[in-house]
């Protein structure tokens, strides 16, 4: 096997994976401009983001779990739901408690999720499916299947407004700062994920459990920690869908979690583990933004939309997986 | 006389069995209005829908994949049937429905088999896709028979012919039974679990894998389409989402009737049987008068303890792997008793 | 160059292969090769890694549908483009990794393709049970054909697979590398079995790194270097120094121990060390820059003593000590920070994540060291990296190769690399250099030597007698489960260690 | 064969157990002498919903106009083409196999009812449900399948298996509610439709039809809307999920009405995102991109979430100039009503349309008679009259 190719290969591979999913922003980009004059306006740009940031919060943490090999995560909608009904319940003590008590509901699902995965090997996508259908049975058997109002609860101590505008906030009076946010989940996660030393032992664990944990990596942390941060910006991304909704509702953020995955594998982190990146994961969540946006722009139907969705989704990652095959990497 | 392994290893084998009679007991004791042969009808017919589908989940878990698409494949073929059914009459719409399920099932396994993606993402995409030819087809409404009523079709199938078995169920039985029957005693059947077992051992004895992997998608797809199809004449109608609750199910079920992620493992029958425990447990606690809340809490609670279980009888069996049972022998008996050893536990495969 | 007139005769000609060459994108594997093999011989094809036997034997096996050249089986042209073609034409291979499914029974391993059928569709189950009990008899296995593969040991497995094999009544059988896993007991039954065989008249093509074997059951023997036929010579007209330098190409150095120098301070200690079911009341000692060789047959407990060590594994009783300090191995993560290291025995399994590059491998027990506030200095593990390739010669020299492109000695050369990187005070070695060619061995070997050197503790747990001989300074003999003898500088031979491995002439006191 | 023997065990211990209870369970059938007279002099006027309105007001009736041959053929921007499904129930000519009423009363009658799903709108519905059966003393059982069509027709069942005086179903789907009437009449126990439109043919097996007059609602939500938009300019639409009769209703509802009332008014597009806030967003954002300032008007199926999505979008991209009219009347919706957010919200009460299936009833037990379709009264919810309407009651 020549020097030359195997060079060669690594720099092919990483642009795949990497910047294919940018290459189909690209093309999306093309066809906006053709169909419409507007689609390149700021406006127009800053609402394809707009409406992606929850998503986006959801698919940067969904990404380390599928980073670390263990698929997807399935109790994402309703880490979101509870995280954004234990703050508005919260509200009651304030702005400040509201926000850490749904980050501590984040914290505990992720934890339960961590250990019995990271430590007993569950199947991820069993075990979190298990997960969703307790939690949401708790929740609504605790709130009695009603919704609760952030300015119902939050009245007392005037915190409910607050709580309503977290999400409507914007920097400088233009970026919304969930844009601002999801920005600085971005950043921070893609450090953590490139050039922590957790993140750097997570790859291992996930390109190979065994080899990781033979290397004296403690691969169930690092599984756990995985979870753990999923769960977290889940539930980030719950307070401000609660925020965006008014309403704290166990039904809360149902399809997140099959939308994070699709984000997440298109944007070029392989099911198999170990490869993909932040940066390719915000890629997946602009082409799914942009996507949606050229398909009204083009006038065409919520129904047809679904098809091409799916068949986008398919084909990209299946160029993308075949390509890495072809070149030897990957077989997932 | 049996020792404490034998129990357990009689507990792991027939967990579901158990688990259904033990839920079965429970609500015949405690739930009002529940043991009666009306209600026993309602359990089996609801039943039905959910078992013939998850025979294609299963298969396709036995073979190593998911099918995540089977939801909207019992809503394709719920809503073909009905849409079929002025044109090309009962039987040529079953027909029709059953194959397009069927061409469903090819498109994925051709993209698993042949393209070499993960069948979770495939089916994730088709799931989304079907969903939409659906709504495409229908326009987002539900389609019903229409003109001259024609309900005879649909009066047969539900109403009890034998006992508290209406056509439909029995249908339902007898296919899963068949597919039991074939899995477990026939070659080919045999077949898919050696692909799910070890893909690479099947092909190198000659097994064409992808060719099983294909068949597994298939009769997934065959198996949630006519599930799908036989619910739609018995309520002379179809929705557009027929089948979306039915996923979550399929997989708790199949899993909880003991089927792997990992393949080889599972039987149609018992993911069947875990459908049916299910279906006694809503059922029992819909007679208590409780919220829909508690059946997510029950099944969740119950698939949790199934998949905990599991997870950490690997764990420990893990850790007793490779024990040498003449080095055990040189311990004093008071120390075996605490030793975990691999002595006895060996599984047989029947 | 060619000198294939050793035939026994052309009467018996089982299999020909004419001018085989088979071309992987940017790599030719096999090259213009031609090879005979005749019923009632055993013909051994031996070849360092990436010599191309792997791919030949796949040839044969039908794995490829587009390699070039004619195959002929009984003196027919075939068509090998598929493994039920190849299975057709009576070609049995056993492969080395082992292809089980796991939850399936032992039986329906065995009778995979061809089960037992009653009127037509369906299995016959008792003929099944039957059928397989007898197979599994053949190579000497007595076990419930009912237990699920997923169940049973390693050595039993090997033997279920060779089984399988046998059972198709195969008249070409390829056995690749099969005693990698046996304990001598078995390989004397599988020899035993394998002689039966070529006395009916089964062509059995016999591939192994293990010369001795090669010598022992081998009546021709083959040798494949960079994808082309060297020569094929009778086994009784040549040598184990002829046929290491067909394989290598070149002569190669012998290698001695040079024992100039000291061993230090003790750096590990373990008493009464005990896993239940797996070692028994071990006690050995290891003092820096000193070689410890542990030899024993597979299974005898050698790799769970070292990943009960290095924290991996509980500890059921015993102690253990480090420097004279007494320390309780919690987690693998502990011990390395203790300053241990422990390079696995199966590199492709627990070794290396293959779809990883070499840095990442290289750097990944090391990655905590490498970090700065939590910050990891990609910089610095480019550096060490660098710095361990040229070291080991690690080809292409790049950190950023992905391992999997590598080759075998390439890439157990990556996972040494890995515990050099720590730069470890005790070094455990489980097969350092199963399946590695000779040049990588070498090199190997040569680290070791400059680790010990360095004043590294060193545990060698080999199987290799060869290796553990001209290695190691002390060698503990390990035979199921326990410690039965010690042996030390002069007195390490192979026959020695045999003989104690075997349970004979274990000196009073020893043991118990 | 031990598996089989087990599962064998099984169903004999069950089927042993069905033979020991004995078959279906005998209805309850003793009533008071007096129980009529009693029924009838229930005083129920003074009951609120949690809004502080008058849970049941004076019923409201509809305008029906003849049926056309063929109401298919027509344009989908007339009126009526869309006839089946407005004036649905009207035209039952002959009821199919409807029980003759006891006439003894509605005091201790048993009534199940099986609602489509759990949502805070439904959980209002069952209390003012609730407060007739109190007030009737009557066995209520309020059931709910969660949104899934399989598991309400096993409700059914189960319900018809416990044989109540009266089963009132809010079904899941206008057409397999035709089977699903059908079979609960065939079994002879009386049957109440409630809230969401079935298909014609599942009237002539239901006593009768009560809730909301979505498309009259609408209509005259449409006519405050296109007098506030100048009669002109280009609105969109937010469609409600794909089956039910809203799904046609609240889109159709306001485009036939406009068609006639404001023919200038150009109808741009409609999408159904569903009910999540984000996606409506993302949908009015793309059509201020596509259409700008032609776009002067949104209609909304839902005064929540999609709402929450299209006020976000819009102030996000600075046009809080496009007037927005939305269905029902939650919290959320008329909050923003009275911020001005929202132009118009139609007033649904939630209790006057659970209480009204179960005033039916009443109605029918007492031996009264009872109209085939009963709209609760509707109202159009602006910023002037918001307050009149608060408390919301979900």
């Amino acid at each position: 096997m020549s020097e030359d190719r195997t060079l060669r290969q690594n720099r092919f591979s990483v642009l795949i994976s990497v910047l294919g999913i940018y290459f189909l922003a690209a093309i999306l980009l093309i066809v906006g401009v053709m169909v419409s004059e507007r689609f390149l306006s700021a406006a127009n740009m800053l609402s394809v983001v707009g409406g992606v940031t929850i998503l986006g919060l959801v698919a940067v943490g969904a990404a380390f779990v599928t980073y670390s090999g263990h698929f997807a995560d399935l109790s994402i909608p309703t880490t979101m739901a509870f995280s954004g009904v234990m703050a508005v319940e919260a509200l009651q003590f304030g702005i400040v408690a509201a926000i850490f008590t749904g980050l501590l509901v984040g914290l505990l699902i992720g934890l339960i999720n961590g250990f019995v995965i990271g430590k007993f090997r569950a199947n991820p996508i069993v075990w979190t499916l298990a997960m969703a259908f307790v939690t949401r049975g708790l929740m609504r058997w605790i709130w009695s299947n009603r919704q609760i109002y952030p300015e119902v609860e939050g009245a007392a101590t005037g915190a409910g407004q607050h709580f309503v505008n977290l999400y409507r906030y914007h920097l400088l009076g233009v970026i919304p700062m969930t844009v601002v946010v999801l920005a600085a989940f971005a950043i921070g996660l893609h450090f953590v994920m490139k050039q922590s030393s957790f993140g750097r032992q997570l790859q291992i664990t996930g390109a190979s459990f065994e080899a990781a944990r033979l290397s004296g990596i403690n691969v169930s942390r690092n599984v756990g920690l995985a979870f753990l941060i999923c769960a977290m910006t889940a539930a980030v991304a719950g307070i401000f869908l609660t925020s965006l909704s008014r309403v704290g509702a166990y039904y809360m953020g149902e399809g997140y979690d099959f939308a994070a995955v699709t984000a997440v594998v298109i944007g070029g982190v392989t099911l198999a583990g170990g490869r993909g990146s932040i940066v390719g994961v915000i890629g997946g969540v602009l082409v799914i933004g942009l996507m949606r946006n050229v398909m009204t722009l083009m006038g065409i139907d919520t129904f047809a939309q679904t098809i091409v969705t799916g068949a986008v989704f398919i084909l990209a990652v299946g160029i993308q997986s075949n390509s890495l095959r072809r070149l030897g990497r990957d077989d997932a | 006389m049996p020792s404490q392994t034998d129990v357990v290893t009689f507990v792991n084998r027939y967990r579901i069995l158990l688990l259904l009679a033990l839920v079965f007991l429970f609500m015949a004791l405690f739930a009002p209005r529940f043991l009666n042969m009306f209600n026993m009808t309602i359990i089996m017919k609801s039943a039905s829908l959910n078992a013939m589908a998850a025979i294609g989940f299963t298969i396709v878990l036995i073979c190593g994949h998911l099918d995540l698409s089977v939801s909207s494949t019992i809503s394709l073929g719920a809503v073909l049937v009905i849409g079929f059914r002025p044109d090309l009459g009962w039987s040529g719409a079953i027909v029709a429905a059953v194959a397009a399920g069927g061409v469903v099932g090819l498109v994925n396994g051709l993209l698993v088999a042949k393209a070499r993606i993960h069948s979770f993402i495939v089916t994730i995409g088709t799931l989304t896709i079907v969903q939409g030819i659906i709504y495409v087809y229908t326009g987002g409404a539900a389609l019903n028979v229409t003109g001259a009523l024609d309900f005879a079709l649909a009066d047969f199938l539900e109403d009890p012919i034998l006992l508290f078995f209406p056509p439909r169920v029995i249908i339902t039985i007898l296919v899963i039974v068949g597919f039991e029957v074939f899995f477990l005693r026939t070659k080919p059947g045999r077949n898919f679990y050696m692909v799910g077992g070890n893909r690479e051992t099947a092909w190198l004895a000659g097994v064409k894998a992808d060719a099983y992997v294909i068949w597994a998608f298939i009769i997934s797809g065959c198996a949630a389409a006519l599930s799908g199809a036989l619910f739609a004449i018995g309520i002379s109608s179809a929705t557009t989402d027929l089948g979306v609750n039915s996923l979550m199910i399929i997989v708790a079920a199949t899993i909880i009737g003991g089927a792997s992620m990992n393949g080889g493992k599972g039987q149609v029958l018992y993911s069947g049987i875990a459908v049916l425990m299910l279906t006694v447990l809503f059922n029992g606690l819909n007679r208590f008068g409780v919220g829909s809340e508690f059946r997510i809490l029950a099944s969740g609670v119950i698939l949790a303890s199934v998949v905990l279980y599991e997870a950490y009888s690997n764990y420990k069996k893990e850790r007793i792997r490779g024990q040498r049972p003449e080095l055990l022998k040189e311990l004093d008996p008071q120390q075996l008793k605490n030793v975990a050893s691999s002595l006895k536990t060996r599984k047989l495969q029947e | 160059m060619s000198t294939d007139s050793s035939a026994v005769n052309d009467i018996g000609l089982a299999l020909e292969m004419t001018n085989i060459t088979k071309a992987f994108p940017g790599t030719i594997a096999v090259q213009n090769v031609t090879f005979r093999a005749y019923a009632g011989e055993v013909h051994a094809v031996i070849g360092e890694n990436g010599a191309g036997k792997s791919t030949l034997m796949k040839i044969l096996a039908g794995a490829f549908d587009d390699y070039e050249g004619q195959v002929s089986i009984n003196g027919r042209a075939v068509q090998l483009h598929s493994p039920a073609v190849a299975r057709e034409y009576g070609i049995g291979m056993v492969y080395q990794e082992l292809s089980l499914a796991g939850p399936l029974s032992i039986a329906e391993n065995v009778l995979v393709g061809r089960l037992p059928g009653r009127k037509g569709l369906f299995v016959d189950r008792t003929a099944l049970i039957e059928r397989a009990r007898s197979n599994l008899a053949r190579v000497g296995l007595d076990i419930d054909p009912r237990i699920a593969v997923e169940e049973i040991s390693q050595h039993e497995a090997q033997l279920v697979e060779i089984a399988k094999v046998l059972g198709r009544n195969p008249c070409i059988l390829v056995l690749d590398e099969p005693t990698s896993a046996l304990s001598k007991e078995e390989i004397d039954r599988l020899f035993d079995t394998i002689a039966r065989l070529r006395k009916n008249g089964l062509a059995i093509i016999y591939i192994s790194h293990h010369l001795p074997e090669i010598f022992r059951i081998a009546d021709r023997v083959t040798v494949l270097r960079d994808g082309r036929r060297i020569d094929t010579c009778q086994t009784s007209q040549t040598t184990t120094e002829q046929l290491v330098k067909m394989m290598v190409g070149k002569a190669v150095e012998e290698l001695f121990r040079q024992r100039d120098h000291e061993p230090g301070e003790q750096a590990l200690r373990i008493e009464a060390f005990t896993r239940f079911g797996f070692f028994h009341n071990i006690d050995l000692h290891v003092r820096s820059g000193e070689i410890l060789g542990l030899y024993g047959l597979s299974g005898a407990g050698r790799t769970e003593l070292a990943r009960s060590i290095m924290g991996i594994d509980p500890v059921d009783r015993g102690s253990l000590h480090l420097e004279g300090r007494a320390v309780v191995p919690r987690s693998m993560r502990q011990m390395v920070d203790e300053g241990l290291a422990y390079l696995t025995e199966d590199r492709k399994l627990s070794g290396l994540a293959l779809r990883l590059s070499v840095r990442d491998n290289v750097v990944a027990s090391t990655i905590p060291s490498l970090c700065r506030n939590g910050w990891y200095n990609s910089s610095a593990a480019r550096r060490i990296t660098q710095s361990l390739i040229e070291r080991l010669h690690i080809y292409p020299p790049r950190d950023s190769v992905t391992v999997a492109n590598l080759s075998g000695g390439n890439q157990q050369k990556t996972l040494l690399a890995k515990w050099l990187a720590v730069k470890p005070k005790i070094l455990i070695l489980d097969e350092p250099t199963r399946g590695v060619d000779i040049n990588a061995k070498v090199l190997i070997h040569r680290t070791i030597e400059q680790m010990a050197q360095q004043g590294t503790a060193v545990i060698l747990v080999s199987s290799d007698l060869p290796e553990v001989c001209s290695l190691a300074d002390r060698c503990a003999v390990i035979r199921m489960g326990h410690v039965i003898g010690e042996v030390s500088g002069a007195e390490i031979t192979e026959e020695r260690l045999l003989m104690l491995a075997n349970g004979e002439g274990i000196e009073k006191g020893a043991a118990e | 064969m031990k598996r089989l023997g087990l599962i064998a065990l099984v169903l004999m211990l069950a089927g042993g157990m069905v033979a020991f209870a004995g078959g279906a369970p005998e209805a309850d059938t003793a009533v008071a002498e007096d129980n009529l007279e009693r029924s009838l002099e229930v005083d129920i006027s003074g009951l609120r919903s949690a809004d502080g309105q008058t849970l049941l007001p004076e019923l409201s009736s509809k305008q029906v106009p003849p049926r056309p041959d063929n109401p298919r053929s027509l344009p989908e921007t007339d009126p009526l083409h869309w006839y089946d499904m407005e004036y649905l129930g009207w035209g039952v000519a002959e009821k199919i196999n409807i029980p003759d009423s006891p006439a003894d009363g509605a005091i201790g009658k048993r009534v199940i009812a099986i609602i489509n799903g759990d949502h805070p709108y439904l959980t209002a519905y069952s209390n003012g449900m609730q407060k007739i059966a109190d007030a009737y003393s009557m066995d209520l059982t309020v059931l709910s399948p969660n949104w899934d069509l399989a598991e309400q027709n096993q409700m059914l069942d189960e319900a018809i298996n416990e044989r109540p005086d009266m089963i009132i179903l809010v079904p899941l789907d206008a057409r397999v509610a035709i089977q699903q009437v059908r079979r609960v009449n065939r079994a002879g126990v009386p049957i109440i439709l409630s809230n969401m439109l079935p298909e014609e043919e599942a009237m002539q097996y239901a006593i009768a039809w009560t809730g909301p007059d979505d498309w009259g609602q609408f209509r005259e939500m449409a006519r405050v809307w296109a007098d506030e938009l100048g009669r002109s300019g280009g609105v969109a639409y937010i469609r409600h999920a794909p089956g039910g009769s809203p799904y046609f209703a609240r889109t159709y509802g306001p485009i036939t009405e406009l068609a006639e009332y404001a023919p200038d008014i150009e109808t741009l597009d409609m999408q159904a995102p569903g009910f999540e806030a984000e996606a409506t967003m993302q949908v009015v954002s793309d059509w201020l991109t596509r259409f700008g300032d032609r776009l002067t008007g949104i209609g909304l199926a839902d005064d929540s979430a999609q709402a929450i999505g299209t006020i976000e979008a819009l102030r996000r991209a600075g046009r809080e100039d496009v007037l927005v009219i939305a269905a029902g009347n939650s919290k959320v919706g008329m909050d923003m009503v009275q911020d001005g957010d929202l132009l118009a919200i139609t007033y649904q009460s939630a209790e006057a349309d659970g209480a009204v299936a179960l005033k039916t009833a009443v109605d029918w037990f007492n031996g009264l008679d009872v109209d085939p379709v009963l709209y609760i009264p509707k109202q159009v919810i602006t910023q002037e009259n918001v307050e009149d309407f608060m408390p919301a009651q979900w």
